[in-house]
């Protein structure tokens, strides 16, 4: 890539926006896993190839996974938000393979929450365009 | 001039350390490059660096002395890190120590007898939310009881320690 | 620089900017205590001896390392800032041996000065000495870590003074030693013995190897023949022991304390460097003037330089002097042509040398060349520290010895030229004087050559004997030395000129003045007041040229022929080696 | 079909309240009653921090919030919400009542959290330049280079308040300027990411969470004091921000954002990373500084500060990952809207790493000024297990303890200073019954005994004096005269150790001795550890009335002290015990005791 100048930060800026909306308010479910140091103690990378393979088992080919940082939330770790059109973003704790499963199946495919590892956003968003 | 046998350093090595002479400050960067390749840094490996850095080997003897992650002693097979960050040591990360030390023979900072496991304390890893916390080979285990301790390093040493352990 | 005005205790003082707390205090004569500090060294800041109070302030600061501020107001005592220096006091005692009585540094030990001072009677804390070996390996200088308070100043001596790294901190914390790197002892270590650090530690965790006993074994067997020369600094630094300022020039008393002592000759190793000079001097000619050999020549009288070179700077080999050092020609002739005059058996004599160094006791055997006589040419050297005690021991009133005592013939007489071997830029200024005749075949007018005095790190300077210019290089401290090196090495790839003709090097700052066997306490001005000394002995010389030497003429003419002679080559002359760094 | 709505009712698993689970009963009793069930999802989850104002009720997707819901409320939210959309207003979350710690134009959430640094945390992918960009990244670095002189940004930093994170407090704005004012050709930007207080860990997450903030940060320090080069020395314990900051670190490389003339400016700036390789000291900046250079890591007297002489002798801007990760925001929503968070002193937030006996350990960011009240028992969903709360550790080794007494006392710089403690990087260990002081105090003087660099007198044996004196006690084997000299070395080490490491280990000891003196004494004069920790203090004995014979006990002691047949009471030989334990935590019954 070339070297930035200010038109072309603007640009990207703009592209990055727009594929941030897309993730974040498009059609899409998506699964955003925790994984700073402690998410992947606790077990993020297993819940990330649980959600793998059950995406694969119910052919939800189209569902993201993502990952971010720490949320914060270390007593519950690993922690995953989960973001289908037309459902609250839910943040999930604890999720183990098991838990991975049954939100891909009851979440994902059910529109249910899963009631026992349901966490709450620490905080708003102040900052970003998150919504 | 040393009576062991001189180690032959990798091209990996010596390219690293060819990119790295002429930066100021490059002495610790170059340390951990060689306990990347050595796990430790052998006596000979130190001399060799300090010619090639053109560096006092005192010097480097007082840096690797100085920093408790340069070692120079041959660690065991596997490195068991135990936190004692003060969240693991107010949950019993002082439990796991001693319960180490019947399982393996290895207090900290030493190397089990047979050469499996070497023990060290570290300061937070920064798992407070599992504590207590320890780490096999990097390889993260938290919310550890010593009940579990045995199960958790045979995963390491196979059949020969869960036999003995039993 | 700009001046800056500040207030110590309620005192005005003006000092200039970049001056620090501790030299403003001392300046209005405020006593501030200091362990760690050594003037010859930056503050490391190590002990928190000498922390100050800025007024009105909770916050303490170190008096060595803060630079003063305009419109400070600092305290440097209350109840309080004693009663925290008193238990740091304390705290450096409950980890050190506290064993005085058996301590090399007994009655002039900068720790054992401020627990007298604080009035220490008992120890409030735990007392643990961490249990570590003595290393005595060198043979010149021995590391006891037991005793030592880890200030630092041995490795900072070592490292920045010296550049020689043979001792570094080891370990973190509590289990902080200083020690050589790769656990190898200081005699495997790259430690070129010059014993700075004994002479800047400030307790007796590192000193010189005390060979006292050795020499009154000596003494009493009636079947040696005990001579003795003194060093030219030993002249103006022994009287230090005995309550004479620094520099006073005390060679009769000298003379007469050893005579004293039971010694059946007297000489002088100014007597020795006289016939250095005309060696030197010899060479030099034979290189400069007719091209035999390769210029610059570099002095090598200095021990500790020459163990320098021939581990850090082995392609200067075929630069160096192969002169012997002039205690060890003394030595060589002592038991070759004095024992053939005296008709003694050369085995029976023993000779002692005192020196202004510790070096020298790695020197006296060194090599097989120290023993050309057939036997040890040298068979001790002692330190003026050690003497120091000798002579206490002795019983002997220093004070009241004579001071017309003179030295035996027939190794005992000297020349200016001799006497300022001891400063740095002595020997440039003695072969220069000699090699100008040699050259000329003429006496200089004036023999004084001031451009290589004094204590700068490198003295430069170019002058012409004949018509052709000499380009000179004087360097002291082994820190300074590399610049030099590097400026003949480039010289030398560029298949040029020879950047410099002729260099001088002496490991110590001043030169052997400021040895490291020489008394405790030496800073800038105590290595001026004792060079002064020795500059003052040469100008009140009748005769102020080596080749002036009445008795060194006598020598070449009864015994060695003439300066590098194959017989001068054979017991004036030596060779050196490269040397691996660490021997282990 | 998704839910129309979900109800979440406060009352997770740390919720001890029956309150909680009545109200969610009655709202899904409700739900089915009034034939809503396949719309509305009625849900029990973690705490909301609302303790005082219990239980709590979220309605999604609008994020309605109720607090002090009652069963009978139950009707009316299924009604007049779920049913017709409009919120029953009596129960809305008030958020005047909070407003102490917002200014008006940050939007209040129900939670006390308020994500200044950790913004991005959680929310992007680290690995992504163009998460970042899509979040304003870089928008303050191009603020700067193109609106702003350097003057302005550090005004801007003034007007904000911002003081270092790292825990001195000292202020950003000061330590720039003066960085900017010395005239040298070379000037270093350094980040500290040296963290390494046991139990604080904000800054590996900020750097493993959102990296291009510090680069973003470094950079505009850089055209503001006029520096080409930083440097970020980070813990090599830390390799996931390691590998993240060098990923980071290319990507903006690759698009100008670092190097020659950035963004079309004249303005170079470049970043490097350096490890550290164990050393705690090397938080302290000067034994930082030392330590980049390639050597021991041993502190050097301040002054001259290294905004005068720093990193190879050049001036030198040196600030914590917490601090760095603030300034974007700051340059971007202005030093104003920054002020007005936090309290007269202390501006903005503060990232915790709130560990120890609580609930919700985590990582929280809370504006300055909340007390600890708060923190434990609303953001920490309170104490593990519902033991009593004895004391909050902040600060780390340098910290001190803070009691039930000043629970409710705001917290700034300021205020932790007073109570013998301080701010420090952010560690927050909280403490229950079961804690001993004099066991804490010695947890930390091993960590700062083991840590010191020994360059200095006072921390290198003072230090370890210290800890023989208090481990003593903690053997009952102390004397009152121990606390004396507990006293005047830590007076000495405060005063004459060389750098902060030094200064500050004692204060783990003399704040427990302050609050907790009664302790201390229980160790000297009765030989007892009254929180039953101190092994050496403890005696464990089978009761005999409670005791079954069961022999899990027996077995499993490992050193077979305790004896007894089947089914018959069975005894400890004292002698023999060496107080591990176990036996006091298999047992069933509660019959061995530990006194």
């Amino acid at each position: 890539m070339t070297k930035l100048n200010r038109e072309g930060l603007a640009q990207l800026r703009e592209q990055a926006r727009a594929g941030w909306q897309q993730r974040w308010h498009g059609k899409q479910a998506q699964i955003i896993i925790g994984m700073g140091t402690c998410g992947i103690a606790a077990g993020a990378r297993k819940a990330w190839d649980a959600f793998a393979d059950e995406l694969k088992k119910n052919n939800l080919t189209e569902v993201r996974i993502e990952q971010t940082g720490c949320m914060g939330l270390c007593y519950s770790e690993p922690t995953v938000e989960v973001r289908v059109p037309d459902m609250p973003p839910i943040i999930y704790g604890k999720v183990d393979a098991e838990v991975a499963r049954r939100i891909v199946r009851k979440h994902i495919v059910g529109k249910l929450l899963i009631n026992d590892h349901i966490y709450d956003r620490p905080a708003l968003d102040a900052f970003g365009k998150q919504g | 001039m040393q009576a062991e046998t001189k180690t032959e350093l990798s091209p990996g090595l010596l390219e690293f350390i060819r990119q790295w002479k002429d930066k100021p400050g490059n002495l610790i960067m170059v340390l951990h490059r060689v306990q990347q390749e050595y796990r430790y840094v052998p006596r000979d490996v130190a001399f060799q660096v300090a010619a090639l850095l053109e560096v006092p080997l005192a010097k480097i003897y007082g840096v690797i002395t100085f920093y408790h992650l340069f070692k120079l002693k041959q660690p065991g097979r596997h490195v068991i890190a135990v936190c004692m960050g003060t969240a693991c040591y107010l949950k019993g990360g002082e439990d796991l120590i001693r319960e180490l030390e019947t399982l393996i023979g290895a207090g900290v900072n030493t190397v089990s007898p047979d050469g499996e496991f070497s023990v060290e304390v570290v300061r937070c890893l920064g798992c407070c939310g599992l504590a207590p916390v320890l780490t096999i080979d990097g390889e993260v285990f938290g919310n550890l009881t010593k009940a579990q301790l045995p199960d958790v390093l045979a995963k390491y040493q196979g059949k020969q320690l869960a036999a003995a352990t039993a | 620089m700009k001046n800056i005005k500040l207030e110590i205790n309620g005192k005005p003082v003006t000092v200039k900017e970049g001056t620090t707390v501790l030299k403003a205090a001392q300046k209005v004569n405020i006593k501030v205590p200091v362990l760690c500090y050594h003037p010859d060294l930056p503050a490391w800041a190590a002990c928190g001896i000498c922390v100050v109070k800025i007024a009105g302030t909770a916050k303490m600061l170190r008096a060595c390392s803060t630079p003063v501020e305009e419109g400070m107001r600092i305290v440097t005592h209350d109840p309080e800032i004693v009663q925290i220096r008193r238990t740091v006091i304390e705290l450096i005692l409950s980890t050190h041996p506290n064993d005085c009585l058996q301590c090399p540094r007994n009655q002039n030990c900068e720790l054992q000065k401020l627990a007298a001072d604080f009035g220490i009677r008992e120890l409030p804390f735990e007392h643990r000495v961490r249990p570590l070996p003595v290393d005595a390996t060198t043979g010149s200088i021995v590391l006891n870590p037991e005793k030592c308070i880890l200030c630092g100043r041995c490795a900072k001596v070592c490292q920045q003074m010296q550049n020689v790294w043979a001792l570094e901190f080891l370990g973190r914390g509590e289990k902080t030693r200083i020690a050589p790197a790769a656990d190898v002892t200081l005699g495997e270590s790259p430690c070129i013995k010059c014993g700075q650090c004994s002479a800047h530690c400030p307790v007796g965790a590192i000193y010189e190897k005390d060979e006292t006993r050795d020499v009154l074994k000596a003494l009493l067997n009636p079947d040696l023949h005990c001579v003795v020369q003194i060093a030219p600094a030993v002249r103006v630094a022994i009287g230090e022991a005995f309550g004479f300022e620094p520099g006073t020039l005390l060679t009769g008393k000298t003379y007469a304390a050893l005579r004293q002592m039971g010694f059946k000759a007297i000489f002088d190793t100014n007597f020795g460097a006289d016939l250095t000079i005309m060696e030197e001097a010899s060479e030099f000619v034979e290189r400069f003037a007719k091209g035999h050999g390769e210029l610059p020549l570099i002095t090598s009288c200095c021990p500790a330089w020459v163990d320098y070179m021939e581990k850090f700077a082995p392609d200067m080999v075929p630069h160096f002097s192969t002169a012997k050092s002039p205690h060890e020609m003394v030595g060589v002739m002592a038991k070759t042509y004095y024992a053939e005059k005296m008709g003694i058996d050369p085995k029976n004599i023993y000779m002692v040398s005192i020196m202004p160094c510790t070096a020298k006791k790695y020197e006296v055997s060194r090599s097989k060349d120290m023993f050309s006589s057939g036997q040890q040419d040298v068979d001790l050297s002692l330190t003026t520290r050690e003497l120091s005690r000798m002579i206490k021991a002795a019983g002997i009133d220093f004070a009241n010895l004579p001071d017309d005592e003179t030295s035996d013939s027939i190794l005992g007489s000297y020349t200016g030229a001799g006497t300022i071997f001891g400063a740095t830029g002595g020997v440039m200024e003695a072969a220069l004087r000699t090699a100008y005749h040699m050259i000329t075949h003429k006496e200089l007018e004036d023999v004084n050559f001031t451009a290589v005095r004094g204590l700068d790190g490198v003295k430069e300077a170019a002058l012409t004997i004949a018509g052709k210019e000499i380009r000179i290089a004087v360097a002291h401290w082994m820190c300074n030395i590399e610049t030099v090196l590097d400026r003949v090495r480039a010289a030398k790839l560029a298949n040029g000129e020879p950047a410099y003709h002729f260099i001088e090097v002496m490991a110590c700052r001043g030169g052997c003045v400021g040895g490291g066997g020489q008394p405790y306490g030496a800073d800038d001005e105590v290595r001026r007041k004792r060079a002064a000394g020795l500059y003052k002995d040469d100008r009140e010389c009748a005769r102020r040229c080596s080749h002036q030497n009445e008795e060194v003429q006598e020598i070449y003419t009864e015994f060695l022929g003439s300066p590098l002679s194959a017989k001068a080559h054979h017991y004036l002359h030596n060779k050196y080696q490269a040397k691996p760094l660490y021997r282990k | 079909m998704a839910f129309k709505h979900y109800v979440m009712v406060c009352g997770g698993e740390g919720c001890e309240s029956k309150h909680a689970l009545a109200v969610h009963d009655a709202l899904l009793k409700e739900v089915r009653e009034q034939g809503v069930e396949n719309e509305v999802q009625v849900l029990k989850t973690g705490g909301f921090g609302f303790c005082g104002d219990c239980p709590a009720v979220q309605v999604l997707p609008d994020q309605t919030l109720y607090v002090g819901v009652q069963p009978g409320d139950a009707a009316a939210i299924v009604t007049q919400h779920l049913k017709q959309g409009r919120p029953v207003a009596r129960l809305v979350f008030d958020a005047a009542k909070n407003a102490k710690m917002f200014p008006a134009d940050v939007p209040v959430g129900h939670q006390k959290q308020l994500r200044i640094v950790l913004r991005n945390c959680g929310v992007i992918d680290p690995e992504k330049i163009g998460d970042y960009l899509a979040r304003d990244g870089y928008a303050a670095l191009e603020k700067a280079l193109f609106k702003m002189k350097p003057e302005d940004v550090i005004e801007e930093l003034k007007k904000a308040g911002l003081r270092g994170r790292g825990g001195g407090g000292y202020p950003t704005w000061q330590k720039w300027l003066f960085t900017k004012k010395v005239a040298s050709e070379q000037k270093y930007i350094i980040c500290n990411a040296d963290e390494g207080d046991p139990g604080a860990y904000m800054d590996r997450s900020t750097l493993e969470g959102d990296p291009h903030s510090i680069l973003e940060a470094m950079t505009i320090a850089g055209y503001t004091v006029g520096a080409s080069q930083g440097y970020i020395y980070i813990r090599a314990e830390y390799p996931l921000a390691i590998s993240r900051l060098n990923l980071a670190i290319a990507q903006a490389r690759e698009l100008g954002l670092l190097g020659k003339g950035i963004l079309g400016s004249g303005f170079d700036f470049d970043i490097e990373l350096r490890l550290g390789a164990g050393a705690f000291v090397c938080g302290e900046e000067t034994a930082l500084i030392t330590s980049i250079e390639g050597n021991r890591g041993m502190p050097s007297p301040r002054p001259p500060y290294p905004a005068v002489r720093g990193l190879w002798e050049k001036p030198t801007v040196i600030n914590n990952v917490e601090t760095w990760a603030a300034i974007p925001v700051i340059l971007l929503k202005g030093g104003e809207w920054f002020g007005k968070i936090g309290t007269a002193t202390s501006k903005g937030t503060k990232v915790f790493a709130l560990t120890g006996k609580v609930n919700n350990c985590g990582l929280i960011e809370v504006p300055m000024g909340i007390t600890l009240r708060e923190i434990i028992y609303e953001i920490g969903g309170g104490m593990l297990k519902g033991k009593a709360f004895k004391a909050v550790q902040t600060g780390g080794p340098s910290g001190g303890v803070i009691t039930q007494d000043y629970l409710d006392m705001p917290i700034d710089y300021e205020a932790l200073a007073q109570l013998g403690s301080i701010m420090g990087s952010g560690g927050m260990i909280v403490m229950d019954e079961d804690d001993c002081m004099v066991d804490v105090s010695k947890f930390y003087l091993d960590f700062t005994v083991d840590e010191s660099c020994g360059k200095c007198a006072p921390c290198r044996i003072g230090g370890r004096t210290l800890y023989n004196l208090v481990d003593k006690i903690s053997k009952g084997k102390g004397s009152l005269n121990d606390i004396e000299q507990i006293r005047d070395i830590g007076l000495a080490m405060r005063k004459a150790s060389l750098c902060g490491l030094g200064q500050t280990a004692p204060n783990p000891a003399i704040s427990t001795l302050k609050y907790f003196e009664a302790e201390y004494l229980a160790h000297i004069n009765d030989k007892k550890c009254p929180a039953g920790k101190c092994r050496d203090l403890l005696t464990f004995f089978i009761l005999p009335e409670k005791c079954i014979g069961c022999t899990l006990c027996a077995r499993r002691c490992p050193v077979n002290c305790i004896a007894g047949e089947r089914r018959a009471v069975h005894t400890i030989d004292a002698a023999k015990c060496i107080k591990c334990g176990e036996c006091y935590q298999v047992c069933k019954f509660g019959a061995v005791e530990r006194t």
